[in-house]
């Protein structure tokens, strides 16, 4: 069954998307995108959560609890995230990251 | 329900936070700044109840929390620095902000989290207090919503935070998936039965090092620290600068001590460098700097660097050193805080060289700043130099003489630009406007709040008996000796 | 009576700030009986100090911070009590010449009693944590006094110099802290530490250490370019006690950390600080000869001077050690004078170019004898104390290394070159017409220095009275270096 | 002696009394260092009574009743001790005679200058530092002494200071002595060194039982010597001595003539058995005293100015004295010492007579024809000049032949030779300045007023004039030479009869110069221009002082002063601005590089902390084991 | 290869592939429903891998709320203002060359480490109610703060972008 797919490739899942997550951090302007890139890498992190739980850890529930408040977070950031960047839009009709440098260096 | 007696505290502020939640529905606008009273009343109230826990151990809910003297030690910090800043905002948030019931309802919710922080004994609930802390520091940062460096400010530092709290997540997966669960004691016996758990637990280190480095503002994952300081409300900032720091430093201690010593050899290394960078980078860069806020900023990267030598030989002494310093660096650095916001207020300024002349306007004022910054730049008498002297020593005692050496060497360095501030202040004439003559008066309560704390900042310089002392049980504590 | 004098005048010192502001009457009189009370008390310390016993007299101690070992110990010997003495001479001297600071006038005061209050515990401090507090003590409240009440180049020069010195502490918290550990992290007292009997491996690591770290407060070449420029940009009274007390304790703490702790080092690195000492002594020399500056030239002269400090210590014999003591107490004076008598000339004329004077015996005789005496000490006139110092400094030496030695007289011969070319230019040959109206030194300017000639006169002209005392703490130190 | 101690102390007691307080007193308080050095003379007196019915040497511990000591530190004392034998005695007697004389004279000659007190304050330390020089016998408090006096002729000289060239005068003396003094302390920290004090007669002992290396005793003389060089002007230090002239008359009578400048003769004399036991160290002596005597004897021929004459007269005798020294004759050099004290302050009383009654004028060009006017004068500058001379029978007669003798005796013919050229040319000069300021006709209106001395001048160059003539006579073989029985070392010495021939020859010498000299200044045959411009390069090269000061004035300006600028540059540049600052720089600007790290783009930002878990997650991975 | 790892494999492609949409995607819309596809995709790994309580917490949160936020949230922000150009021209290979090194370290982790350390290869699924139980009594004092962040998160979000009156 599914114990044919050994833990490490679901990992390498799970590693996969968090790098594209990263990739699209870090590579986009538009701030709600970069937002999309941080729920793709708490995805990742939950495939983590869910296989280790499953395959290896002496308990099985436990990586399910840490899951679903993963979720919770990820949910609960991407609401006041897209209330500030919303804020950021209003004062200043863009949300390009690259164009937030009144504060540097 | 014995267990829930000692949460007692922090439900005392949650039940606070939502009456003054509850309170801005009946109040009339402008008494809502006033609000603050009640929250500090809360935080002394809860201050009263952690300090009566004082010298208790015990295990609460599943041993998923735990009260010591560490977890004490920690809640008394934040609930000094939560008193100081509240007391500290009103008048700032009179001139400068909406929704003051919310802005001190943030800042006691994030009290609570940075205090569960501290007795949290396992993965899953420190970081999510960790993020209840991040959560209000995110909404606190962004509260001057009509400001645009407040704006952006909260942008950037909640999608960092949100990316740094992945990394973090991502690590907290390896090290369960390592170790099989994310209990500090479980991890810690794994590690120690079955010696070096390879690559996963390592690269899960290295990333809850990164995540927990960037709540503390270690480089390079210090990067939002001085634009979220200097974008964020004053005493948002200065309440971010003890209360994240602290928060990060509360969660990484008890995690290396309880959890991760077995492994100690594998990171100490690593560590140490990041210390060296963190500071090196702090230091080098705060001296470029023509803003206070982002002074401070970058000066409180260089301090999490000194706290963070403490680490790569994590030992009852240096814990305790490192304890030690944070607890010194959150008094000062709020009395800086305080200072600054007071003249903000008065003068609306917040440039280093719109602070010359302060001394002429305000010789008491002038002084405490001068007193917090020597006491940041490791000067004796004041609070820094003997925090630093104890934690260096303590690092030193383990032979790790280059690590000490870059610290000295850095605290030296630092001193330059505390200096420019001073001089500004007292050196430099002021220009010759009337503005500029004006005598400071400063309310009765802010003088108070100021003298408290240049109290606190020369107390522990002068006579740091006590709490060296509540450093060491605290440190004690977690290791268990 | 030790901790009344670091308390009374650290208390002084921030009592300032409860004084009004306006009334400078009111905090110079604070000044002045703080410096008086300090004077009275260093001489009673000097005076009772009973040399037949020798070793640490007015002990006090007072617990701190027990869990690393740390207490609140006080005590001098024969070696401190002189520096005691010499501190409250000159604070009590730069207070009379600060008289006319009208300027931010508590301030200063407050900076000035704080920092006499940081030397004063250094000097009696007989625990290392504490030398080490009082000594950053000490350097911090010099980087206002400086940038506010300076002159040229105030800003630059303050921040250098507070650089520097807090550089050379860095050395000197790190050998300590060598040394705490190496001995079991038990204690940071001087009698427990003195005791513990460091390893030689050890020591002569961290001899150079120390040596350095207070090498540079000390003016050791080739770190004292601080000095020249901090002592140009200070106002008088706090050049005279950076010259005067605060370059001595470097000397001071290569003594007590450095050769007491660490004999068995200071004996490996002799030769090689004894090279750097000469060289200090002709590098500041021939560098003071060149200035044109008054104060560049006592400055640098203050490093040469140093230099015969640091050769006494380097010569590690006990005629040499007393020589250097008694060097640093005789040329603290001596600086402290030729500081207030620049400082005197700068107020009245507000130029320090050698070339711009010219006969001023003629309208200020009061404060050309003073100065000229002070002179006269700084080449070595036997009579005045620096000649005792020195050659006794220079016998210690003939014993370690005649060579060097003879080079360090050769010296003497450079410093009479450039003081008596500076006397000559400035007090001697046509007054120059500009300064036909100028007005001698005040009365109080005149206590200040006679009072100051007083103290070079009579060690001059009785030097057992001091070297005496010395001699009872450096016998044992010399009798516990290993042959 | 149980009263000797008092002789340095008085003058040293009165020396601050008249100092602060003599601005009140009469006559500037002169009265009291008179009566200070007086009562010197008397307890000299008494001592040479109570030596010479007793006999032998005296070393006298400390201070009369009590013991104090100057320094104590480690195994180092020094005692105020005391040495009373023949050799201070003589020194002291001579050094308080003339103090007492020149101060009565100073009365006189001082009167009305502003800072009296002060002459008379600094006269009296000069005669305390002379007089503990004299008399201690530790090295040390001789150097102190030594020391001092050097103090007192560099406040003295510039006792005018208001004159640039007083100023610049004072300061060439202090700072030339000063080198030699370099030598004297290097000698005595040598010599402390390898005995282990500073005690002159343990050091001897010592020395005599040949326990000290006969290189650090050869070493150490020389240095010594230097001290001595310096003091007494020898070659080549003797640049500061004319220019010491800048003075008041007094001053250069008593102490750069007859007693001061004479100390580095009585040093080596004091020093004579740590120097005879050193071949070397004599040798060095004998020669430097030897080029001396000729060489300033050569540049007082075309010196104008009369006291600068008198000083390289000075300086010429002085060599006399040192290679005396150097050949054995230490009875020579001493009694040479005495009479040449007497003649030579006679002489600087003289000039200053003639100064004082010309108003200042001093160059002899300008004099003439004084001997109308000031008879006393004139007739005792002649006596001076005689015995300077070595005139038969004159206290110098005695005094030269001894030293000629002593050449002879140690087999020196180079040495005597140049000895008896250098009488004939000192008689030549002396009465070049006679013939050119006493005689002929006035060359300026100052010369054609002046007045006769008044008293309290005249008295003091005649009892001067009377010592200068019969002073000599104690040293003399005709009543059996009683000092050199008194003062001597080792064996007691011989007599000058007994080479008669030499003594002929030098008699002769110094007739013979006064013969040239009236044929040149009196006669004009041939005239003084006449030979100047036969051999002007050899005038040039002498009214050029030989180019020696020149030398010494282009080794302070483009050596000493260059080096310290060089240094003073380096320090600046180099260490200051270059490690100091620069550090400081490179600090500054790194920070101003790294700051633009912080761009304030997000992905930037995000991007350094990804950089940071690689990085870290890669040290972990190579640090593990 | 079995039917469950088959589709194991073919899930996580679909789900890495709608992940290279949703950062690669031009128009931030496309990226937006990318994202909800890959986001359903992990719900169905979650399923495969027996966890079927979590996927469907999931679909739920996600699939329902986090979705729709983010469709308000482009729309909010629309702009027709011109495209800039990037302000760091680096960005993308420095973002590439970024995820690589972690992609690298990441598997190098997942593949050398011994996970499983001989503990039974036997996945199960847990009913919810069990769960549940955990997440109520063990779990509690986590979950308790997660409402507080909740709270706090909302009251931020409320403050934030509330309109104010002017």
């Amino acid at each position: 069954m599914i114990e044919a797919v050994p833990l490490s490739h679901v990992l390498f899942v799970g590693a996969a998307m968090f790098a594209i997550g990263i990739f699209g951090v870090l590579s986009r302007r538009n701030a709600v995108a970069i937002l999309l890139g941080v729920e793709l890498m708490l995805n990742a992190v939950n495939i983590n959560f869910i296989a280790f739980t499953m395959y290896s850890a002496p308990s099985r529930i436990v990586g399910q609890i840490i899951a679903i408040f993963v979720i919770t977070v990820a949910a609960a950031e991407i609401g006041l995230g897209l209330a500030i960047i919303l804020q950021v839009f209003r004062n200043r009709a863009n949300i390009n990251v690259d164009e937030l440098d009144l504060l540097r260096w | 329900m014995d267990d829930l007696y000692y949460i007692l505290p922090e439900i005392v502020l949650v039940v606070t936070a939502v009456g003054i939640l509850a309170a801005d529905f009946v109040l009339p606008e402008d008494s809502k700044p006033n609000l603050a009273w009640p929250a500090a009343l809360g935080t002394v109230v809860a201050l009263g109840l952690v300090i009566s826990f004082w010298g208790t151990e015990r295990s609460l809910y599943n041993g998923t929390l735990r009260i010591d003297d560490y977890a004490v030690f920690f809640k008394v910090m934040f609930l000094v620095i939560g008193f100081f800043v509240l007391i500290g905002s009103p008048a700032f948030a009179r001139r400068n902000l909406r929704h003051t019931a919310e802005f001190y309802g943030l800042i006691l919710f994030a009290v609570v989290g940075a205090m569960a922080v501290s007795s949290a004994r396992e993965l899953l609930t420190a970081y999510i207090s960790l993020e209840l802390v991040s959560f209000g520091f995110y909404a606190l940062s962004a509260h001057a919503k009509d400001e645009r460096r407040s704006n952006e400010a909260g942008a950037k530092y909640i999608i960092l935070g949100a990316f740094s709290s992945a990394l973090l997540l991502y690590g907290i997966s390896l090290v369960f998936g390592a170790a099989g669960t994310t209990f500090y004691v479980d991890i810690s016996a794994q590690a120690e039965t079955a010696a070096g758990l390879g690559p996963g637990l390592l690269m899960g280190i290295a990333l809850l090092v990164a995540g927990l480095g960037f709540k503390v503002a270690a480089v390079p994952f210090h990067m939002w620290t001085p634009d979220v300081y200097e974008g964020a409300p004053l005493p948002v900032t200065a309440f971010l600068s003890v209360g994240s720091k602290a928060a990060g430093f509360a969660f990484l201690i008890r995690l290396f001590v309880e959890g991760l010593q077995p492994v100690m050899a594998d990171w100490r290394d690593a560590l140490g460098i990041l210390a060296i960078l963190t500071m090196t980078l702090g230091n080098l860069v705060a001296m470029q700097q023509r803003n206070i806020k982002r002074l401070l900023a970058y000066s409180s990267i260089a301090q999490a660097g000194y706290v963070l030598v403490g680490v790569p030989v994590l030992t009852m002494g240096t814990a305790a050193g490192m304890m030690l310093h944070l607890a010194g660096y959150a008094v000062t650095n709020l009395g800086a805080f305080l200072v600054v916001i007071f003249y903000n207020n008065a003068t609306g300024r917040e440039k280093i060289s719109e602070f010359r002349g302060m001394s002429r306007r305000s010789l008491p004022l002038a002084l405490m700043l001068a007193i917090c910054l020597f006491s940041l730049a490791g000067m004796p008498l004041f609070a820094g130099f003997v925090t630093k002297f104890y934690l260096f020593s303590a690092v030193a005692a383990h032979g790790l003489w280059w690590l000490v050496a870059f610290a000295i060497g850095n605290s030296i360095v630092s001193v330059y630009y505390y200096l420019v501030v001073v001089r500004e202040m007292f050196v430099t004439p002021s220009d010759d406007d009337e503005e500029d003559r004006k005598p400071l008066r400063i309310p009765v309560h802010s003088a108070a709040a100021l003298t408290a704390l240049a109290g606190l900042v020369l107390w522990i310089g002068l006579y740091p008996d006590a709490i060296v002392r509540a450093a060491e049980n605290g440190s004690r504590a977690i290791f268990g000796g | 009576m030790l901790v009344a004098l670091v308390g009374l005048n650290l208390v002084a010192g921030f009592s300032m700030f409860a004084l009004p502001e306006r009334n400078r009457g009111a905090a110079r009189f604070l000044a002045l009986a703080a410096a008086s009370v300090s004077l009275v008390l260093s001489v009673l310390v000097f005076a009772l100090y009973d040399r037949s016993v020798g070793g640490f007299q007015f002990e006090n101690q007072f617990t701190w911070l027990p869990s690393l070992g740390i207490s609140f110990h006080v005590g001098v010997d024969g070696i401190s009590a002189p520096m005691v003495l010499l501190t409250g001479v000159v604070i009590f001297t730069g207070v009379l010449v600060s008289w006319n600071i009208d300027r931010r006038t508590r301030e200063y005061f407050a900076l000035l009693f704080i920092l006499v209050s940081g030397v004063f515990g250094v000097f009696a401090a007989m625990d290392l944590f504490f030398l080490f507090f009082f000594y950053e003590v000490a350097v911090l409240p010099m980087y206002l006094l400086i940038a506010i009440w300076g002159s040229t180049r105030r800003g630059y020069a303050a921040m250098k110099l507070v650089m520097y010195l807090l550089a050379g502490s860095i050395l000197i918290w790190v050998g300590l802290l060598a040394l705490y550990h190496a001995m079991g992290a038990s204690s940071f007292d001087f009698v427990d530490m003195q005791q513990a009997g460091f390893d030689p491996v050890l020591a002569r690591v961290v001899f150079p250490i120390f040596f350095v770290g207070f090498g540079v407060l000390a003016g050791l070449w080739p770190f004292h370019t601080w000095s020249p420029d901090g002592h140009v940009a200070a106002p008088t009274a706090v050049s005279m006690l950076h010259a005067g007390v605060l370059m001595k304790l470097g000397a001071y703490g290569i003594i007590r950390m450095g050769v007491q702790l660490l004999p068995s080092g200071a004996q490996d690195w002799l030769w090689f600080f004894l090279i750097i000492a000469v060289i200090n002594v002709l590098y500041g020399a021939f560098s003071a000869m060149a200035q044109r500056d008054l104060k560049f030239v006592i400055g640098y002269s203050s490093v040469s001077h140093m230099g015969y400090v640091l050769m006494g210590i380097g010569s590690l014999t006990v005629i040499g050690l007393d020589g250097a003591v008694l060097q640093m107490f005789s040329h603290g004076i001596m600086t402290a004078l030729l500081f207030a008598m620049v400082g005197v000339i700068y107020d009245r004329a507000h130029t320090r170019e050698i070339s711009e004077f010219g006969g001023l015996a003629r309208v200020m005789p009061r404060f050309s004898i003073l100065f000229i005496i002070a002179g006269l000490t700084s080449l070595g006139l036997p009579g005045l104390s620096g000649f005792a110092a020195e050659f006794l400094v220079f016998v210690g030496t003939f014993q370690t290394s005649p060579w060097l030695g003879v080079l360090g007289v050769v010296g003497v011969a450079v410093t009479a070159v450039y003081i008596l070319r500076l006397i000559a230019r400035v007090f001697f040959g046509p007054l120059n017409e500009r300064w036909r109206d100028i007005s001698d030194a005040s009365r109080l300017e005149t206590i200040a220095g006679v009072c100051l000639v007083g103290f070079l006169v009579l060690f001059g002209i009785y030097p057992p009275l001091m070297v005496g005392q010395i001699d009872s703490a450096v016998t044992p130190l010399i009798a516990s270096l290993s042959p | 002696m149980g009263w000797s101690w008092l002789i340095p102390i008085l003058p040293l007691a009165a020396f601050p009394i008249v100092g602060l307080f003599g601005r009140r007193l009469p006559g500037g308080g002169s009265f009291l260092t008179i009566l200070a050095v007086t009562a010197g003379f008397a307890i000299s007196v008494m001592g040479l009574i109570e030596l010479t019915t007793t006999a032998g040497l005296e070393f006298n511990q400390g201070p009369g009743p009590f013991v104090v000591e100057f320094l104590r530190a480690g195994d180092l004392s020094v005692p105020l001790s005391m040495v009373v034998d023949s050799l201070s005695l003589v020194m002291l007697i001579v050094v308080t005679f003339l103090t007492a004389v020149i101060q009565i004279y100073s009365i006189g000659y001082m009167r009305g200058e502003q800072r009296l007190h002060w002459y008379f304050a600094t006269m009296s330390l000069f005669a305390a530092a002379m007089l503990g020089l004299t008399i201690t016998n530790n090295l040390v408090i001789l150097y102190v002494a030594w020391e001092l006096v050097g103090l007192c002729s560099y406040l003295l000289i510039g006792f005018w200071w208001e004159r640039p060239s007083a100023r610049e005068a004072a300061k060439k003396a202090f700072i030339t002595t000063r080198i030699g003094d370099v030598g004297l302390l290097i000698g005595i920290l040598l010599l402390f060194v390898n005995t282990g004090t500073f005690e002159m007669d343990e050091i001897f002992a010592m020395v005599n039982a040949g326990e000290v290396g006969s290189g650090a005793v050869t070493l150490s003389a020389i240095l010594i010597f230097l001290g001595a060089m310096g003091k007494s002007g020898q070659f080549p230090l003797h640049v500061w001595l004319p220019d010491a002239m800048e003075g008041p008359s007094p001053v250069s009578a008593l102490i750069h003539a007859a007693t001061m400048v004479a100390a580095g003769v009585f040093l080596v004399a004091r020093m004579y058995p740590l120097f005879a036991a050193s071949e070397g160290a004599l040798m060095v002596v004998l020669v430097i005293g030897t080029i001396t005597a000729i060489f300033a004897a050569l540049l007082a021929l075309v010196e104008t100015d009369l006291k600068r004459v008198l000083a390289y007269s000075t300086i010429s005798q002085l060599g006399y004295m040192m290679f005396a020294l150097g050949a054995g004759g230490m009875t020579a050099a001493m009694l040479h010492l005495v009479t040449h004290g007497f003649f030579k302050a006679l002489l600087f009383l003289g000039a200053g007579a003639v100064m004082h009654a010309c108003g200042g004028i001093i160059d002899i060009d300008r004099l003439g024809g004084l001997r109308k006017r000031m008879p006393i004068t004139t007739w005792t500058f002649v006596i001076g000049a005689l015995s300077l001379s070595g005139f038969p029978l004159l206290s110098g007669f005695w005094s030269k032949d001894a030293i000629l003798n002593s050449a002879v005796e140690g087999g020196h013919w180079l040495t005597f030779s140049v000895g008896v050229i250098t009488a004939a040319l000192t008689a030549f000069y002396m009465f070049r300045v006679i013939f050119r300021v006493f005689f002929g006709s006035p060359r300026s209106s100052a010369a054609e007023n002046a007045h006769a001395a008044e008293p309290v001048l005249a008295v003091p160059l005649v009892i001067l004039a009377v010592f200068a003539v019969l002073g000599g006579w104690v040293g003399s073989p005709l009543i059996g030479d009683p000092f050199a029985r008194f003062v001597y070392f080792g064996a007691e010495a011989g007599h000058a009869f007994e080479s008669l021939g030499a003594i002929l020859l030098s008699a002769s010498a110094a007739i013979v110069g006064i013969i040239v000299a009236y044929s040149v200044y009196m006669l004009r045959s041939p005239s003084a221009e006449t030979v100047r411009e036969a051999i002007p390069a050899a005038h040039r090269f002498l009214a050029r002082r030989a180019y020696i000061d020149d030398l010494y004035q282009w080794l302070i300006d483009h050596v000493s002063l260059a080096l310290a600028v060089l240094v003073a540059m380096f320090d600046r540049k180099v260490i200051n601005g270059t490690a100091v600052d620069g550090s400081g720089f490179l600090v500054i600007f790194s920070g101003s590089r790294l700051r633009r790290l912080m761009t304030g783009f997000l992905y930037n930002y995000a991007a350094f902390m990804l950089l940071g878990v690689v990085g870290l997650s890669i040290v972990i991975f190579a640090l593990a084991d | 290869m079995n039917f469950a790892a088959f589709l194991f494999y073919l899930v996580s492609a679909l789900a890495l592939t709608a992940a290279l949409g949703t950062v690669l995607a031009r128009n931030i819309v496309y990226a937006a429903l990318s994202l909800i596809a890959a986001l359903a995709l992990v719900a169905g790994i979650f399923f495969i891998l027996h966890a079927d309580f979590i996927a469907l917490v999931q679909l739920l949160v996600y699939g329902g709320a986090v979705s729709v936020l983010i469709i308000f949230g482009l729309m909010l922000t629309a702009t027709d203002r011109p495209v800039t150009a990037p302000r760091d021209r680096w960005q993308r290979v420095l973002a590439l060359l970024g995820a690589a090194a972690f992609l690298g370290l990441a598997a190098f982790a997942a593949f050398a480490t011994d996970w499983m350390r001989g503990r039974p290869e036997q996945l199960q699924r847990v009913p919810p109610a069990e769960i549940a139980n955990e997440l109520f009594t063990k779990w509690a004092i986590p979950f308790e703060v997660a409402s507080l962040v909740l709270l706090v998160a909302l009251i931020g979000a409320i403050v934030v972008a509330r309109r104010e009156p002017q």
